[in-house]
């Protein structure tokens, strides 16, 4: 919500406090907003789950959850960095801002790009609904299932997909603005009075990594492992 | 209204005449302008709705479906419902005379994000643009509740776009709600407290909480269903193990508190007018501004009164039959407080007084019909009859739209600078009075035979009764079209207005009319206490 | 066209009149509020009329009494109605034990009816009255609805799932039948008739015609055409388990659940048998999605239901 | 005063002792998917997240030093999703439920 100004103070704002107080405000409202969400899709999966406990046990076998764990820890490290990054525009460090915000988009593209891998995996085991699923004879065995199984499983990577991929898409949107943000921190935009914009794309970031945090044993650890 | 409008002129400079051209319109971030673009585009979006009612009724004049094919009918009333809902009735108060009024209301210069108040006016449009694009395509055939598995599986309608242009609606309406939350925190004048706030701010602030926690939930749902229909994913395929009734949770989690969407800033405007034309504080201001809160809460939790027929759980039904009783009372409050608060009054007549009346006397109707609608045993005979049709335009075209008219009326002369014929305005508000009870009084009683809804053909014995309905939508529509054309008239040839010509209290009649783009020559102060009718009017706050 | 000026429809079932009493209470209520306000709102309207520019009526804050009145006494008037109402729905959910069994299938753009005895029957539903009817809804593609207004009757026809329904009718003759959820083009097309009969008449109108199969007799030609038998044999040696008695039993399962075998399990077992395993047996049971129709789903269903355990139903399962 | 908690400058080791902690309970979660706690497996996997989601949000979302406002919208939407997937599960769970009488 943060709003681009040369001068940072806006015409119908009587504070800069006035201002950052109704930025931080905003920005939660939003949050709020993206909680519920993602919470639909919470509910369809905590539905299903009741209901086919033992189709996505089978199918959560299949995700490999040590990527799915070196994902979480690379995002729990891009929150980390983010949190130094907010940290220091607060201080007026710009550099050092900059820097921290370059680590986190690195460590933000280093998890896409295991999702990447991920995903492919997905698709070279014909395992996309609807888009590339494969045949049951083929799909059956993979994921130790049989029979209508075999197409519940469907729900199961309906929902990783659509899950993962609204995740995805939100740090997709998240890397260009931290790109942005750290250019800005370096030429010096960001003063001890005035770095909100920093801050709110700081609490943006850590809210995707939440949504990861369930993703994680919801997605990958069902049932005993 | 008095010789003195003869000699009045407008004020220099105001917002309508700060800047010309296109750009000024299309890039300002001006509330006040923006409310203008809204106002323009919604009303295309009701008139578009208004055309396919026609449709409508002029199809159901005879049983058998002899005017257009099925197909086209299904699209008919699905085209009707979604423009009606999601492109006019949902933005039309919010985002007009809210988006207009509440910095006024609060001292303020501005929403706390003008910018973000633009892009909701371009996602509110561009979604609009989609449904435009799926109309041209044909249109959709699968109502405007888009239920599984008839929405993903067996239409062949242009039914993705659509989807995607309420999807992109749905964020137009999430940032006014978050802009209207901040705005009313962090921006109210100094000395203005909360409970000096006037009941149409508050009325706002409970919608924006509806607004912020509900939509984002149907935002998803529909994209799901898209999923499911452009990529086959299978979230609601009972092949798949799916469960369509899981769509139907999702979709009235929003859809049921969204019509407190539809009704919250109706109800927040009649209570400015029945004070105003009562020249008297309303009746008890501080349960009229909590039973806003407590619908907006309340309403989220009885969304499974859309389906104690589905196979839902006869125990959760009864637990959301009894939440829906409880979302009556404070709406009970509400419409008691507002008749009481004319007691002893000085109860003036103007147009937006009658529609006010209007407003009150529909709403009751509707609302009260909804209980039975809410009662278990009831419901079974009724629902997915004409019966829920009566019920929710008793409370949407008789309830909410009179509010947003009675509305209108009244801040026109804010917003425009002129005024309106006080004669025209009148006759209208007859004639949509009389209209809309010709056209939906008759439909409780289809609906009670057993008439169900979405029929394109239906048995000879329903034919009288359809007759007089359709008899009713065309006074209606004469109804709607005359303020179209007053209204426009006045925008040039109306005398002028005063900055207070209603006699009233509040900050936004302290500024001239239309006021500056900045509202306010400074930031106000506000040291008298709300609906302050018995003392002498503040003057105006010099520019 | 014109047959006088209805406003009610007939009142053919046994429920019918206790709804119409729930209704007409609900329309006094209705009319109590609606007239009273507006009567109140109109005398003040013209009784405080404004009568000069210069009024300035006396200031009246609001009053604590009043405020808890108007919340208390709606208050108990909507108990009443949810009291009311629940009871009427528990009654319309509860089929009496000695009911008519008939199997409802919806299907674009028609209703798909058999009697236990065979009959087929579409769009058009022969019943005697005086006795209770219990339907066992399910559908082949969308969401349909069975609408009987002279029963005040209604349930969602859902695919993939059961829902049950009843009526007793009390005067013979022909009533209405719709579809009244919204499926698609027909949708309002999607029509018949209930043709309620003197029990008398009904029982020709069952021996009319050549003898049909009666689902439970379809249910077992099923059965041994599909080769259940193989498996599910009655003398316990079978790889599967016994299911004399399994219907309306409880199961344990192998995660150590327990479930009621009603129509929805039973349905599972049969289509997707590795959703819930029973206890003490290998997921060996081939699923039969795809293989049967919906109306074969509930042949077989009858079928088992049909058999009868040792001793009316044992616990059956684990063995 | 000011919400946001832009006042409260946190020190650096706050941030890396919550980092700390989320590996550990990362660690945690993957470890308590190999053990059996029978039903209570998924409350222990979702008690775990929420745990960490906690530390997350008051750490480093600064909402442990912000207004009662930040707070109470936070508490809001969890609520809000609560409902959402508690009522609509509540039909799931009793629809097989005998009905009375
Ligand atoms: C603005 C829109 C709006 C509003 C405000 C309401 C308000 C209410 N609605 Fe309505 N409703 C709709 C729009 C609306 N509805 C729509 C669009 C549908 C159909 C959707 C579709 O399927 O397409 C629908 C459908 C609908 C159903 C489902 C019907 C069905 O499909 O079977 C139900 C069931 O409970 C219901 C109930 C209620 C109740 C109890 C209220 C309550 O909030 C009403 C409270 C108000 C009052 C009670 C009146 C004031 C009170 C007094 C004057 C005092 C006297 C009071 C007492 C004695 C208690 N509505
Ligand atoms: C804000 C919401 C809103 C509003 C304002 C209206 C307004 C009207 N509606 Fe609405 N209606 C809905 C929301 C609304 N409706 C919804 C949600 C549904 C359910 C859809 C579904 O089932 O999916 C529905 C369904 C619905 C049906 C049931 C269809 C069916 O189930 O088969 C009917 C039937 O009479 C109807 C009639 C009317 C009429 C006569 C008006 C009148 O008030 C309209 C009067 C306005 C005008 C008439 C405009 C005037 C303009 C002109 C006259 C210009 C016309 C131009 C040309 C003809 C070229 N509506
Ligand atoms: C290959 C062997 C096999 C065949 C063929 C077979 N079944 Fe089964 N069936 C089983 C086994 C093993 C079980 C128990 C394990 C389970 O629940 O999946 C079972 C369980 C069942 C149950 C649940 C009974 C209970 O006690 O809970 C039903 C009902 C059933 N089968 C019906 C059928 C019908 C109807 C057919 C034919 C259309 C059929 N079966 C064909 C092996 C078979
Ligand atoms: Cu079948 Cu409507
Ligand atoms: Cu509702």
């Amino acid at each position: 919500m943060s709003e681009a100004h040369s001068t940072p103070l806006q015409h119908h704002f009587t504070s800069l406090e006035q201002q950052k107080d109704a930025a931080t405000l905003g920005m939660w409202a939003f949050l709020v907003q993206e909680v519920l969400f993602f919470g639909g899709m919470f509910t369809a999966y905590t539905v299903y789950r009741n209901q086919h406990y033992s189709v996505f046990e089978a199918c959560s076998h299949h995700l490999d959850w040590k990527l799915g764990a070196f994902n979480t820890a690379v995002l729990i490290g891009s929150s980390l960095t983010m949190a130094l990054a907010v940290h220091a525009a607060a201080l007026g460090k710009g550099r050092a801002a900059a820097l921290w915000l370059a680590a986190t988009i690195g460590l933000g593209s280093i998890f896409l790009g295991v999702k990447v891998v991920e995903y492919h995996e997905k698709w070279e085991h014909q395992l996309i609904p609807g888009l590339r699923w494969g045949p049951a004879e083929e799909v059956g065995p993979a994921l130790h299932l049989s029979g209508a199984d075999v197409d519940r499983a469907q729900l199961y990577f309906s929902l990783y997909f659509g899950m993962t991929g609204l995740h995805a898409l939100h740090m997709i949107i998240g890397i260009p603005i931290l790109a942005w943000l750290a250019w800005r921190a370096w030429a010096g935009h960001f003063t001890t009075e005035y770095s909100t914009p920093v801050e709110m794309t700081g609490l943006y970031w850590h809210f995707v990594d939440i949504v990861w945090i369930f993703l994680f044993p919801l997605l990958y650890l069902i049932g005993h492992h | 209204m008095s010789a003195a409008s003869e000699t009045r002129q407008l004020p220099r400079e105001h917002y309508l005449n700060a800047e010309y051209g296109w750009r000024s319109w299309l890039f300002t971030i001006d509330h006040k302008r923006i409310a203008i673009l809204y106002l323009a585009s919604i009303t295309v979006a009701f008139f578009i709705g208004g055309a396919y009612a026609t449709a409508i009724r002029l199809e159901l004049v005879t049983p058998p479906g002899d005017l257009v094919l099925s197909e086209s009918y299904n699209k008919l009333f699905t085209m009707h419902g979604i423009y009606m809902i999601f492109f006019f009735l949902i933005p039309s108060i919010p985002a007009t005379l809210g988006n207009f009024l509440i910095p006024l209301m609060i001292g303020a210069k501005d929403l706390a994000f003008p910018r973000i108040n633009l892009l909701s006016w371009y996602l509110y449009v561009i979604g609009l643009l989609f449904v435009l694009y799926s109309t041209a395509h044909g249109g959709l055939d699968t109502g405007w509740t888009f239920y599984t598995p008839y929405s993903t599986q067996f239409s062949h309608t242009a039914v993705n776009s659509a989807a995607v242009g309420i999807f992109i609606a749905g964020f137009s309406s999430i940032l006014t709600g978050l802009n209207f939350i901040v705005t009313i925190h962090k921006m109210r004048a100094p000395g203005l407290t909360w409970f000096r706030l006037p009941l149409f701010v508050w009325a706002h602030y409970a919608t924006s909480i509806i607004q912020i926690l509900g939509t984002p939930v149907v935002a998803v749902t529909i994209l799901l269903v898209a999923l499911e229909r452009i990529f086959h994913f299978g979230f609601f395929d009972p092949n798949r193990g799916g469960d369509p009734i899981l769509f139907q949770h999702l979709f009235w989690f929003y859809s049921h508190p969204a019509v407190y969407i539809m009704i919250l800033p109706s109800m927040g405007v009649v209570s400015e007018l029945v004070t105003c034309f009562s020249r008297k504080k309303v009746f008890g201001y501080n349960f009229i501004a909590a039973s806003s809160l407590a619908i907006a809460v309340i309403g989220f939790l009885v969304w499974g009164h859309h389906m104690f027929i589905t196979g839902q759980s006869v125990y959760a039904g009864m637990v959301f039959s009894a939440l829906s009783f409880l979302v009556a009372i404070p709406s009970a409050i509400k419409v008691f407080n507002w008749t009481a608060t004319l007691y002893r009054g000085s109860v003036s007549w103007q147009t937006p007084m009658l529609y006010a009346f209007g407003f009150i006397g529909l709403f009751t109707i509707g609302g009260l019909t909804g209980l039975f609608l809410a009662t278990l045993g009831m419901d079974v005979h009724v629902t997915d009859t004409y019966f829920v049709v009566a019920h929710f335009h008793y409370i949407m075209v008789g309830g909410a739209i009179m509010g947003y008219l009675g509305g209108l009326h009244y801040w026109w002369p804010k917003i425009t600078g002129r005024l309106y014929q006080e004669w025209w305005a009148r006759v209208s508000a007859v004639l949509i009075f009389a209209g809309f009870n010709l056209t939906f009084l008759p439909q409780f009683v289809l609906g009670y035979l057993g008439m169900p809804r979405r029929y394109h053909y239906y048995p000879d014995e329903f034919q009288v009764l359809n007759v007089m309905s359709s008899a009713g939508a065309s006074i209606l529509a004469i109804g709607y079209v005359l303020p179209m054309i007053y209204l426009a008239w006045s925008m040039r040839y109306g005398a002028i207005a005063s900055s207070n010509p209603f006699d009233a209290t509040g900050l936004e009649w302290r500024t001239p009319s239309p006021p500056p783009t900045h509202n306010f020559p400074g930031t106000p102060v506000v040291e008298e206490e709300v609906y302050d009718y018995a003392s002498p009017r503040k003057e105006a706050l010099l520019v | 066209m014109w047959s006088g000026f209805p406003l009610f429809p007939e009142e053919a079932s046994t429920l019918a009149a206790k709804v119409d009493m729930l209704y007409l209470f609900l329309v006094g209520v209705t009319l109590l509020f609606s007239l009273g306000i507006a009567a109140v709102l109109i005398a003040f309207a013209i009784k405080y009329r404004r009568r000069s520019e210069a009024d300035r009526p006396a200031e009246i804050h609001g009053s604590l009494l009043l405020e808890l009145a108007w919340s208390v006494v709606p208050f108990f008037i909507v108990v009443a109605m949810f009291v009311w109402g629940a009871t009427l729905f528990f009654s319309m959910n509860r089929p009496p034990d000695n009911a008519i069994d008939i199997q409802v299938v919806g299907k674009r753009w028609m209703w798909k009816l058999q009697h236990m005895t065979g009959q087929r029957e579409i769009n058009e539903l022969h019943v005697p009255a005086g006795r209770p009817v219990r339907l066992t809804l399910t559908s082949e593609d969308v969401i349909h609805s069975f609408f009987v207004p002279a029963f005040r009757m209604k349930k969602d026809a859902v695919p993939g799932r059961y829902n049950v329904a009843w009526f007793e009718a009390t005067r013979p003759g022909r009533y209405h039948l719709f579809c009244a959820e919204y499926c698609g083009t027909q949708h309002s097309r999607m029509i018949g008739w209930i043709v309620v009969m003197e029990p008398a008449d009904f029982q020709t109108w069952l021996q009319g015609g050549p003898a049909p199969t009666s689902p439970v007799e379809a249910g077992q030609k099923l059965f041994s055409e599909l080769n259940c038998a193989t498996c599910h044999r009655p003398d316990s040696q079978g790889r599967g388990p016994v299911l004399d008695g399994v219907a309306g039993s409880t199961v344990r399962l192998a995660n150590g659940e327990t479930v009621t075998a009603d129509e929805g399990y039973l349905r599972e077992s049969i289509l997707v048998p590795a959703a819930k395993v029973t206890d003490g047996y290998q997921p060996i049971m081939p699923t039969y999605q795809g293989q049967v129709s919906e109306e074969a789903v509930l042949q077989l269903i009858a079928y088992i239901q049909s058999l009868k355990g040792p001793g009316g139903a044992a616990g059956a399962g684990s063995k | 005063m000011s919400s946001g908690g832009s006042h409260h400058v946190v020190s650096v080791w706050a941030y890396l002792g919550v980092f700390l902690a989320l590996m550990a309970f990362t660690g945690i979660t993957v470890w308590a998917a190999g053990q059996d706690f029978g039903v209570y497996n998924t409350a222990v996997a979702v008690g775990i997240a929420v745990a960490k989601a906690t530390m997350v949000v008051l750490i480093f979302m600064h909402v442990k030093w912000g207004t009662k406002l930040t707070q109470l919208f936070v508490v809001a939407g969890v609520v809000f999703l609560l409902i959402l997937i508690a009522i609509t599960m509540s039909d799931y769970i009793s629809r097989p439920w005998p009905i009375m009488q």
